[in-house]
């Protein structure tokens, strides 16, 4: 045979779907359970009352049941004011996950095309992007989220929308914006001099048309393996934050303040305050990092993406 | 030391003992979309101090063919099947130790790409003086004076300015100097050079092209030249063989393969180079196989103008046609 | 010829400026003084070895930068500084086919879709059905096999990628196409292809070529004129049989004996680590250079038209 | 050339840092509101403005602000009064203490497992090292760190008889020594100190509380450095020099030394620098957890008291760390890198 194979395009659902390695069919069932879990939190009492699985009102305290260890009516035990922490856990899933992916793809969204921008325009708009990059990313990102809170604190800017998570949408973003720029400039610098991007000048493309035609499909596989790892890293953030009483205020449940009430607890052995939460965070980190399909993209310290 | 071309003889001295013998040498590389096939019976001779040249097109396994003689395989990669020799005793069987002291002391190699083969923190000095101790004993000084030779030999005026510098502080020439200067630094009785002209200008080609044939026979080594251009080869080679989708289809002296070649793809590659003016450019219609398949039957006989019903049957027939003279074709030595 | 040439250039100059770090800034001379003329429907081929110029003469054609000095007359109207859509009617006539044919398409797209791209962006004036047409028409002309219309380009082999890429040069029907090095990373099989398919097609479409290549080969069987660069110069020019039959520049001679791997005619000593800026840019390597190479270059417009050789041997002569 | 462009980009960076640590400052409406609290009157705002130089143009007070930078003069806590400078130069051993043995306990598991991950992709220890560095990714490391705490402090005090109770394993988190008197200040690192005064028993001690906060840093710190360590190695494993080096006749042992371990240092070298830089301000949960007397914990308590000066204090000063160590790293690598020489 000498014809060449007829070649098969894989979808990208089908390339990001299917794995050789069982470990990483795991960890996307995981993932939909996660997000499964993200999407019926709100109504979790109601349906409650359909399934035998004891289920509670996250907010409402039950001041003769409190740090009760795991049982069969609190499977996961109850808090200092005992709250329900199986329901609690279910229900923070939405809040951390919603805010992950919010200012992921805010920050990130303006990242790739600050990236694409900077490595189609080179010169000096690449090197203001290059130390704009460095100066926001030598800011350890927790501190930033530290200053972010301290900056924005005494100011009432966003209406309606809670104070604490905007401030942690920003957090992110900020965190966020300077890791896509410069993944998606070092995948698009090599192709701002191929010859398939002075072809498409030559058929009269302008900047943008080449930045949207050319530049961003081409770094769609980086992207999304970015998405994912920066999601599993923002719910860290996020966690982190409110371990330090920054973001979401208890009693609103949250992975990280639900960490915090333990924290004091721990050492007299209430273990379960803090450890289901906890399980919670590496199980919704672990199941997304399953979709990064290259796993030496790594985020390194200060989110240096190397 | 010339070698006649009388072919394999029984009863060979030293001087006609073969050097290295390649036969039916298979190599598969095992690649994420399943097993790609680059050599598939590659036969081949070489006698001391001769001068062989393989052509072939992109993805015909010269490179491979390099790679299997000194057991360099890349990831995935291994000889699965044939036998290498070298002086009678099977390279396949050496060990850890006997495989580093037949490399580079016995074969060396000159790679295509002259600025990625060498290492780029190490300066000139470093990397030759270390060739150089890796296969003769001695000290330092020796091998420091060395370096200075072998660079002047090869044509550099001020060897002591090049040992200084980096990979990175040379012009493409200019490395590809030091590539043989390594690979003569080895001090091995065959050099296998893959490609290593085809980056550089016409102009500096053929003084480098010249400068390795002298140096290489004034060190009585025998040289295995490979190249996509049978020009660059013809001038260099004694012998010259061409390669086809893993095999070498035909081989013979340089004089019947340049004038008369018998095989069909040796032929239309000819046609394919000598453009005529006022003549429409010839090709070959087609495409090079893709070696995820092992061929039974001829490879070539999809493009061939002269294919028979005995081509779709059978497996290739090899003649010996004298004085080295070898075809893989069903044609045989007897067409027009 | 009574008839304008498609393409003019008149004393073009380019230099790049490389920052080597703050403050110090280097200038390249990577083409200089450039002059020369494409008539309609025929081929101007340029020959040269990699830094003589050959491509940024190529890129300055295109637009895709800007130039130093000189002008570029399209169809007599000057290159530069347009308006969008004076730009856009220049492309239109005048388009690029790349030397690696894998890299000058997007891999993330189809075929068909790089091919359409310029006739979708060139030929506004052309209908949605018309525009259609014209891609099948160009397709079918560079004999690309319709099962390969709609498939990525890394399923495609060099020589197919090359006449999709021939064929996306010609779909907005150019009056003149710059080949940069088109053959140069073919097999030799493949080769004679593309060059047949270029005379085909010149034929068909009265297209004029810009062929820039190493291979001397290509060029003397496909080009009308000739022009030999080095350095960033014209060293010789004329026709075809003028430069190939009798070449008169020391550099040229060379060139044609080491493709064919014969130096026995002439042979240039090893090229220099710095280039010389005053006087003949061969010198240094020239065996028959003289003290008046050092100062200052000949150059010859000989008796015939459109000749030119810039060496003060050939003077002599 | 290059160490004059690395100079240059230092202080546009460093310039830029302070920037921004101005803009923060400014834009939170204090210093006014957290000098005086919200309940004051107009005048009294008006005034302490005019005092505060607030009215000046804000190039001036840009000035005022570098300058008092230049001096070392990061404001005053609002709580006690101390000038914040002094404060983190008090904490930051700490903190630097315990990111120091991070990196130790990193360079014992993260570079060698990368090292051989790098060598043999499918080999076991490959596996345990990407196990490992897939753990430490997706645990918070303030997590961990109370885990480890229940698992090696809480629990062997509680085993029933007859093996229990066993004493802890480790100390309660509690600080760098628990009760005990530090020793006297010389580099600021108890460990150090401690040697340096005789005493072993402290300097014992001292480590003993240093083990856990480290280890939980380096568990959760380490996997990038596995990741780069793995792949600088198998890149420069694969790259044509090292098969010419083979080519040659040079041993496996030599090659790997001289070609693939000098190749793949520099990006590891990166790294190792950057995370010491980065953890200077991105431990801080885990000094919470472990109550760890370091700059962290320092500009938590300063944001829980709203005392904003003293957490941008800590912000800029980890920033400015982080930025020379990123120079610094630079200059091993113009050291180290034939190629930036020139």
């Amino acid at each position: 045979m000498t014809t060449i194979a007829p070649h098969r395009e894989r979808s990208l659902f089908a390339r990001v779907f299917t794995g050789p390695a069982a470990g990483i069919t795991i960890r996307r069932s995981l993932f939909f359970f996660m997000l499964f879990l993200a999407v019926i939190g709100p109504w979790i009492e109601s349906i409650g009352q359909w399934i035998p699985i004891p289920v509670y009102d996250p907010l409402r305290p039950d001041p003769f049941n409190p740090v009760s260890p795991p049982s069969a009516e609190h499977w996961f035990g109850t808090d200092t004011l005992g709250l329900d922490i199986f329901t609690r856990v279910i229900v923070a899933t939405r809040v951390d996950f919603t805010l992950a992916l919010i200012g992921v793809t805010l920050g990130g969204g303006l990242g790739c095309l600050a990236g694409a921008w900077a490595a189609y325009r080179r010169g000096w708009v690449d090197t203001v992007a290059l130390r704009f990059v460095e100066v926001v990313q030598s800011f350890p990102v927790l501190l930033l989220g530290l200053a972010l809170f301290a900056a924005l604190g005494p100011l009432d800017i966003f209406g309606p929308v809670d104070h604490g998570m905007a401030v942690l949408v920003i957090a992110i973003a900020m965190v966020n914006f300077p890791l896509y720029l410069r993944q998606v400039r070092s995948v698009l610098l090599p192709l701002t001099e191929a010859e398939f991007v002075q072809a498409a000048k030559c058929a009269g493309l302008g900047a943008w048309g080449i930045v949207w035609n050319h530049f961003l499909p081409n770094a769609r596989g980086q992207i999304l393996a970015l998405f994912a790892l920066t999601c599993a890293y923002a719910i860290q953030i996020i966690a982190g934050l409110s371990f330090i009483g920054l973001g979401i205020e208890p009693p609103n449940p949250e992975w990280g303040s639900m960490i915090k009430t333990g924290a004091t607890l721990i050492v007299q052995g209430h273990w379960w305050v803090s450890v289901f939460p906890g399980a919670a965070i590496v199980l919704s980190v672990y199941s997304l990092t399953g979709f990064s399909v290259r796993s030496e993209t790594v985020i390194g310290p200060g989110g240096t993406s190397t | 030391m010339p070698v006649g071309t009388e072919g394999v003889s029984i009863n060979s001295d030293t001087a006609n003992e073969t050097l290295l013998s390649l036969s039916g040498v298979e190599v598969t590389i095992n690649t994420i979309s399943g097993p790609v096939h680059p050599l598939q019976g590659v036969d081949l001779d070489v006698f001391p101090g001769e001068t062989v040249g393989l052509v072939g097109e992109s993805g015909s396994g010269k490179s491979m063919t390099l790679r299997s003689i000194l057991r360099l395989m890349p990831p995935g990669g291994a000889i699965t099947g044939g036998a290498v020799k070298w002086l009678g005793n099977s390279v396949l069987n050496l060990d850890a130790d006997e495989l580093q002291s037949y490399r580079g002391s016995q074969v060396a190699m000159i790679y295509q790409n002259p600025v990625s083969a060498l290492d780029p923190m190490l300066s000139v000095e470093r990397q030759i003086v270390d060739a150089f101790k890796a296969n003769r004993e001695n000290s330092d000084g020796v091998a420091e004076e060395y370096a200075r030779d072998v660079l002047r030999d090869l044509e550099f005026g001020n060897p002591d300015v090049i040992l200084k510098r980096y990979p990175h502080q040379l012009s493409g020439g200019m490395a590809q100097r030091v590539n043989i200067a390594l690979a003569l630094a080895c001090g091995p009785s065959l050099i296998l050079a893959d490609e290593p002209t085809t980056g550089l200008d016409m102009t500096t080609q053929i003084r480098v092209l010249d400068l390795l044939e002298r140096q290489v026979s004034a060190r009585n080594a025998a040289l295995l030249f490979i190249s996509h251009d049978l020009r660059a080869v013809s001038r260099v080679a004694r012998n010259i063989g061409i390669m086809y989708a893993g095999q070498v289809v035909e081989f013979g002296p340089r004089e019947r393969i340049l004038t008369n070649p018998s095989h069909p793809y040796a032929r239309a590659l000819l046609e394919c180079m000598n453009l005529r003016t006022g003549e429409r450019p010839r090709s070959i219609p087609g495409l090079v196989p893709q070696m995820t398949e092992e061929y039974n039957l001829c490879a070539f006989r999809n493009r061939c103008s002269s294919r028979m019903a005995v081509c779709d049957e059978q497996p290739l027939p090899v003649h010996n046609l004298g004085e080295r003279h070898r075809l893989l074709c069903h044609l045989g030595p007897g067409h027009d | 010829m009574t008839e304008a040439p498609i393409l003019e250039v008149r004393n073009l100059s380019k230099t790049y400026r490389v920052r080597r770090s703050i403050g110090l800034v280097e200038t390249i001379k990577a083409a200089q003084d450039i002059s020369f003329a494409v008539e309609r429907g025929r081929t101007l081929g340029i020959v040269g070895e990699s830094g003589s110029g050959k491509s940024t003469v190529a890129r300055c054609l295109l637009g895709l930068t800007p130039l130093t000095e000189g002008e570029v007359l399209l169809d007599e109207s000057p290159l530069g500084g347009l308006g969008v859509r004076k730009m856009r009617s220049h492309r239109r006539m005048m388009q690029m086919v790349f030397q690696m044919p894998q890299a000058s398409f997007d891999p993330t797209r189809t075929v068909r879709s790089s091919v359409a791209q310029p006739l979708r962006r060139l030929r506004p004036d052309m209908s949605k059905p018309q525009q259609e047409d014209r891609l099948r028409h160009v397709l079918t002309a560079v004999s690309l096999g319709e099962e390969l219309w709609d498939r990525k380009p890394r399923a495609l082999s060099g020589g197919q990628l090359q006449r999709a890429a021939i064929a996306r040069a010609l779909a907005p029907d150019p009056e003149l196409v710059v080949l940069d090095e088109p053959t140069s990373s073919l097999d030799l099989s493949v080769r004679g292809d593309i060059l047949s398919l270029l005379q085909e097609l010149q034929e068909e479409f009265n297209v004029a070529f810009v062929l820039i290549s190493h291979d001397l080969e290509a060029v003397r069987v496909c080009a009308h004129d000739v022009i030999v660069m080095y350095l960033g110069q014209i060293v010789e020019q004329g026709t075809a049989e003028q430069v190939f039959g009798s070449p008169a520049h020391p550099y040229t001679q060379a060139l044609m004996a080491a493709s064919k791997f014969e130096t026995d005619s002439f042979e240039l000593g090893p090229k220099g680590e710095t280039d010389p800026t005053k006087g003949c840019r061969l010198m240094p390597r020239c065996p028959l250079a003289e003290s008046a190479c050092s100062t200052e270059q000949a150059l010859v417009p000989s008796g015939q038209e459109g000749r030119m050789v810039r060496c003060w041997k050939a003077v002599e002569e | 050339m290059f160490l004059v462009n690395r100079v240059a980009i230092l202080a546009v960076v460093l310039f830029a840092v302070v920037v921004i640590g101005f803009a923060i400052t400014r834009s939170t409406g204090t210093p006014l509101y957290a000098s005086l609290g919200v309940a004051v009157s107009e005048e009294i705002i008006q005034q302490r403005a005019e005092e505060m130089g607030l009215n000046d143009p804000i190039v001036v007070q840009f000035w005022t602000y570098f300058t008092a930078l230049a001096r070392g003069d990061l404001g005053s806590s609002r709580i006690s009064y101390i000038p914040v400078a002094e404060d983190i130069a008090l904490k930051l051993p700490a903190t630097a203490e315990m990111v120091f043995f991070t990196l130790v306990f990193s360079f014992v598991w993260a570079i060698p497992l990368g090292v051989r991950a790098g060598l043999r992709p499918e080999g076991k220890l490959a596996k345990l090292g990407e196990g490992m560095a897939q753990f430490g990714v997706s645990v918070p490391a303030f997590w961990l760190g109370l885990l480890f705490v229940f698992l090696l402090y809480f629990l062997p005090q509680r085993i029933p008889e007859p093996l229990g109770p066993l004493p802890s394993l480790f100390p309660p988190p509690l600080g760098r020594l628990g009760g005990a008197t530090p020793p006297d200040m010389v580099t600021g690192f108890y460990t150090v100190d401690a040697l340096l005064a005789g005493d072993i028993r402290l300097a014992w001690q001292s480590l003993w509380h240093l083990i856990l906060p480290a280890l939980t840093l380096s568990l959760t710190s380490g996997p990038p450095l596995f990741r780069v360590t793995r792949s600088a190695v198998s890149e420069a494993l694969s790259s044509p020099f090292v098969e010419a080096a083979y080519s040659y006749g040079l041993g496996r042992r030599t090659v790997l030394i001289r070609d693939v371990l000098r190749n793949a240092s520099p990006p590891v070298l990166n790294l190792a620098a950057m995370t010491f830089g980065y953890l200077i301000g991105g431990g801080v949960l885990v000094e919470v957890v472990f109550s760890w007397p370091g700059i962290g914990s320092y500009a938590v308590w300063a944001m829980n008291n709203s005392d904003y000066d003293a957490v941008l204090g800590v912000v800029i000063v980890a920033a400015v760390i982080y930025v020379i160590l990123y120079f610094i790293v630079d200059l091993i690598q113009f050291a180290m890198d034939p190629r930036l020489r020139d």
